[in-house]
């Protein structure tokens, strides 16, 4: 065990912190439009190699070897500083390292550059309206018209919770190739062109009344023969790396760190039996408890980013394996105390700010949308129950279901 | 000795539910959810016909001269059919009159009340109380006064106002006054509509400023506490119809949704959770009965078991409404999905007239712990 | 709702409190030793018809018209009476209703008279230790020589979880004696005196340091051929008829209630940041939870009795499923507590007194044992997930598992 | 930046779990626990030659020189394998006299700690202290006092009385003293053996009355705390590797045992109780090496991080114990069942030094909140 920073990290760090010292942008460049200040600004990050660290610089990344501590250091101190690093957009985090490890030199080259600049924006279609947690039956079909190199795939069909659709140029998603292979090898990894007249973006609204999702619907609509990333019928494989992706994502810690300091500001604010419900003993057990659950996450995951440094995943797979699980959980339990808290301000609807975004709820109706949004995770990006037959399976050598049909 | 209903209670619920499930089907409920209202016409009407608006009303002043027992069962059956409509809101204020008016008062309002011409509602909730309750229900932080034949004060979570012709409100002392909103008066009555969670049951404030009202001469705080304990209980039985509806969408959903070559219900996980939905739920039924039956006894723990009967069925409500959206996936989650209609009804009846946080402290204070 | 009981209920209630206040016996009754002023006064009981109601008086009972009103009447006074009522023990509560649905007449006159006499001890033998939940793939075996009238059934195998067998005279229990016929038609019920060669009980101590169960061991043991309740093959049916009495034992609402109340004194006496728990906010908060689930359980019990009294059971069919899960559920819930509440003295052992008998916790190694018992009955009886496949399947028709035999 | 094990860490366990499933497979554990006595010299013996009962005594007086790390370590290999015996409790008696001796103190004692040819223990908690805490080990409730070379009070949860020669003995200023009983002062150390629920580690009362002592000068209310809050990492380590334990003899029952003709990890109930055991143990694996490594760098958050890691870890065991048994069936019911001596060893480890509850009030408190 050893948490200090060694001096050649420490010393990256005071570099990445001096050129942060750059941002917010300052004279004429801070009267651009905001959205133009961090494409300038994120330009420069890359150039310096601290942003889209792995991908190469002729792929339009910053070229450095991979460093896990590095990338750290990096979110790190990007987030204090509150400064535009790398995306969490799905294109630049998730297609783009999907390419580099699987896409063609042709691929990498026409579409890594402008999607880590952000020219083209990706949105992510996997899960079917009839194929959720048993993704691999999904029906959504593409046929090869003409030949390998100048054909076109011609597809048909729909997927759902596709986030982002409505802001998005492409989708990177999994569609059904091989109608006479089984279920897992039929399945290939096209990338689509959403602005055709085959393509149909629907907003798809949610219980709390926000619209992060859509669903797509394909009628004919074309894609061309050399879209296909991998071969034919691999796409399963190709999308396991993608959504490996997905789960860190989910499992961010700090943002569970942030929420917890948010409530417990609540529970300072709020009266329980005309008291600050922090000094009610009640919640201090409840809160006491949550933060051992948070302090877990944040500590676990420290260790497993310290493992992947060097190279010792492998001794740790099992706490891998339960990050979303736990995390998701922890938030559940959180949110709960959140609920509480708010009285009978849960009789109010979220607002329109409550709902813009990942905002971090201000005001009693923010806490009810947060509350009723921490279902979700539970259920997006594979659901609780196959998040436990994983950890059974996987984790503890346990014998996989009982199914009429493998 | 017969715990269980008489078989005019169990035909009043049938009737109802053939009523509501013909009329009102999820079609409707969904226009009227989208819309905001939380009032149809033609449904009140109907009700009216089968004598609901009158349920509570005596007899003589031309209602059913049932019973908080009747009045809960018809909950239930809302709660499950999902309708929108004031009719827990509007029996709360028939009863506070009955029980509370002067023999003028009670002729002058409970036949329009019984008839359904009139809509009563309750204004008794109050934002930013003075004393440090977390309760905006308990009337000892009302601060709400009256003033030759005039009422002054501050209310909000007040259910179906657009719709009401007459406001109960609460007072200081934890009496009642009777306010009727015209147009003539919009200067003294000044409503603020609020966006409430559940669409069916849209909620206002309601600033009075010396409008015209009647004060309720019998309504005492003991008398008002009555009148809040039978809306506990109507809660519950609203929210134990929908927790009921939940887990039918949930089991029929499970049967029928296909996942790895087999309905989602095969799995053990999936079945376990509804049979614990289930189990949290169904045997609540006697404990509404009772305590429903212990308000019209007037039983010495009566006050206890509202509280109790509120608490318990509104708090596992919402966490079976939480478990059904989770076992419908991410369709659960969405707009379109039913599931989100009962969800939102049961938030309402969770946090409506006290959350169960506050009705479990009084469980304990009640119980002398 | 009618919670008074009517004027026949009343005044049947008035002669049993009359008949009660000859309890405790006084003069020279009083100086018996109290198994036999027991004895003396449950046939008192039993000549005026209270106790044993419904089973005729030819076969030793009270000789009264099922009346479940009435049936509760006895049980509320003589609870509060403390008098010596209808046994808990297996064979008056168990096997005698068994014999009166399913047993000859010949068994009927043979064995009911002194098992309601406690002449006869009974225990049960269902369990092994390779059929737990899956109760039908049983194996201890039964073969019968001779014929159907003189002839004996030959046993051998195991059994296990037999409470009292220790202390009791005969067993009662299912048997494989059709070989070759499906697993749920080749068992059969049969009676086998224990007093034996061929029978051997040990004594299966308990993790708390108890001894509530045993083993019994058959190694060629011998029962008349006369001495099966039912035809062969069909001792599943019968067996499931005593099990109903059993699953109605556990749910006994006013044990719970006791528990309780005691867990309520406990928070009175017992500190927590130095002022009695009972004023905790968060103890509060759980005892005011924990007593609705109480009170639901008593109230749902009322209803359940009161259905079927007037014979509409068919009225309650799912809270009655839910009896068994709802109440275990619920002790655990209570005692969790009351573990919590004993605190540092969770580091002492159950004494010999609080293992004795069903006894409440009384000081804190009686809450210890009462925390760790308190696991038993959501083992025992059909286990937890046994209980959530039935209300599953049978309450809300969901489909049955899949299994690779059936 | 290194969030992890060294390689000699590493080797630590690993050549501590080979000798403790060698030398003490559990056909001797169940042995020694039926005894009750707690203490097997063979063990000990072995433990003293691979230097772990010198495992925190400087090098200077014979022993390892290693930190809290490594003795939580140790104890998770100790509550994974079940030995008994009193490594824990040992340990922190040679922390306590390293840290608050004076040099001939340490010279005295601390080659006879190392070498495991003396054994100590703490004797802290106090019976009925006035002070109104539930907890008896906060150094504010205890009376003990020194006088003259003496020491008179009254201690009770001791563990390995029996076998100690050292005792370290808490004051009522959070000062410490060392007694080394003997057969001749039988009058002023008097120990009642108590009947502790892990039978592996024995628990005594001790009543000293005029009992010869010698005070650790440098023994302060803070450094007091710091002894304290190792053994609280100490106990949820080992409650870690109980818990670690439990979990793999479910699973290996669960693939083992088979009903309705499938082994019964086959029901996704069973399946999915084992992930959720598992789910609450597994990560809490770096939360225990963060408190470790606090104490040892003496990090400002090192006392809550104690409070947290002993309060989590071992709440968390003791469920996962409960699971255990109830996933064994009736067989995990029984004394013969080996999940009753790791259920016992997460009792333990969840009650001694104070119970969840008292340390989730402290991390409240030392987060100001």
């Amino acid at each position: 065990m050893d948490l200090q920073y060694n001096q050649e990290e420490e010393q990256f760090r005071a570099e990445v912190r001096a050129f942060l010292a750059g941002w917010p942008l300052r004279g004429e460049e801070a009267s651009l439009p905001i959205a133009e200040q961090e494409t300038l600004f994120r330009s420069q990050a890359i150039e310096r190699g601290y942003v889209y660290r792995d991908i190469p610089r002729e792929y339009g990344g910053g070229g450095q070897e991979p460093d896990v501590l590095k990338d750290h250091i990096v979110r790190a101190e990007f987030g204090r500083a509150g400064a535009p690093g790398s995306s969490f957009l799905q294109g630049p985090a998730m297609l783009a390292p999907t390419l580099m490890e699987f896409g063609s030199e042709a691929q990498r080259r026409r579409f890594v550059p402008p999607t880590l600049r952000e020219e083209i924006r990706w949105c992510q279609g996997y899960s079917e309206p009839g194929s959720g947690s048993d993704l691999a039956s999904l029906q959504c079909s593409a046929a090869l018209e003409g030949d390998d190199e100048s054909g076109e795939w011609v597809i048909n069909g729909q997927k759902i919770w596709t986030s982002n659709a409505q802001n998005s140029h492409w989708l990177f998603g999994l569609f059904r190739t091989e109608t006479d292979a089984p279920k897992h090898k039929g399945i290939s990894y096209l990338l689509v062109p959403l602005d055709q007249p085959g393509v149909e973006v629907r907003p798809l609204k949610q219980m709390t009344g926000g619209l992060d999702f859509n669903e797509v619907f394909f009628d004919d609509a074309r894609t061309g023969a050399d879209c296909i990333v991998g071969e034919r019928g691999q796409g399963w494989q190709v999308s396991r790396a993608t959504l490996k992706h997905e789960r860190n994502l989910i499992a961010n810690p700090n943002l569970m760190r942030d929420h917890f300091d948010a409530v417990v500001d609540l529970a300072r604010t709020t009266l329980r039996n005309g008291r600050p419900a922090i000094l009610d003993p009640g919640i201090r057990q409840r809160l006491s408890e949550i933060e051992c659950y948070v302090r877990t996450n944040e500590t676990s995951n420290l260790r497993q980013l310290s493992a992947a440094a060097r190279g010792e995943e492998l001794k740790c797979m099992l706490p891998m394996m339960m990050n979303k699980l736990y995390s998701t959980d922890t938030m559940q339990r959180l949110m709960e105390i959140a609920y509480e808290l708010v009285g009978a301000d849960g009789l109010l609807a979220p607002s329109e700010a409550d709902l813009a975004g990942y905002a971090k709820g201000e005001g009693p109706t923010g806490w009810v949308e947060q509350w009723m949004f921490s279902l979700g995770p539970a259920i997006a990006g594979g659901a609780t129950n196959i998040q436990l037959n994983i950890i059974g399976e996987r984790g503890y050598g346990l014998p996989r279901d009982q199914r009429p049909t493998r | 000795m017969h715990f269980g209903l008489s078989e005019e209670q169990e035909l009043l619920q049938e009737t109802f539910r053939g009523f509501a499930q013909a009329e009102f089907p999820p079609q409707r409920l969904r226009e009227v959810f989208d819309a905001g209202e939380g009032h149809d016409p033609g449904l009140w009407k109907g009700l009216a016909e089968m004598g609901l608006t009158g349920l509570v009303v005596p007899e003589a002043h031309g209602g059913a001269g049932l019973e908080i027992l009747e009045l809960a069962l018809c909950c239930e059956v809302a709660g499950a059919t999902g309708i929108p409509g004031a009719l827990l809101e509007h029996s709360l204020a028939c009863l506070a009159i009955d029980a509370c008016g002067d023999p003028s008062q009670r002729e002058r309002w409970l036949p329009g009340l019984a008839t359904g011409d009139v809509i009563g509602t309750l204004a008794l909730a109050e934002p930013d109380a003075e004393c440090e309750t977390a309760d905006p229900w308990d009337p000892d932080g009302w601060q709400t006064r009256t003033s030759n034949g005039t009422v002054s004060g501050f209310k909000q979570y007040v259910p179906h106002l657009d719709h009401a012709g007459l406001v109960v409100v609460g007072l200081a002392d934890g009496g009642l006054a009777v306010v009727e909103p015209s147009e003539s008066d919009a200067a003294s009555v000044r409503v603020e509509p609020q966006d409430g969670i559940d669409r069916t049951r849209p909620i206002s404030k309601l600033r009075l400023q010396g409008a015209a009202a009647q004060p309720l001469p019998n309504a005492t705080a003991e008398s008002t506490r009555r009148i809040l304990d039978a809306g506990l209980v109507g809660l519950a039985a609203d929210a134990f119809g929908a927790a009921t509806r939940l887990i039918q969408l949930s089991a029929d959903y499970a049967k029928d949704r296909k996942q790895f070559g087999q309905p989602i219900a095969q799995f053990q996980a999936v079945k376990h959770q509804i049979a614990r939905m289930g189990t949290e739920i169904e045997p609540t039924r006697a404990l509404l009965w009772y305590a429903a039956h212990a308000l019209d006894r007037g039983l010495e723990d009566a006050g206890r078991h509202a509280a109790m009967t509120k608490a318990h069925v509104t708090a596992k409500s919402v966490e079976v409404a939480r478990d059904a959206v989770e076992l419908h996936g991410g369709l659960g989650f969405t707009w379109e999905c039913d599931v989100q209609l009962w969800f939102k009804r049961a938030m309402f009846d969770r946090s409506f007239l006290g959350t169960p946080e506050v009705h479990r402290e009084r469980i304990a204070t009640l119980a002398g712990w």
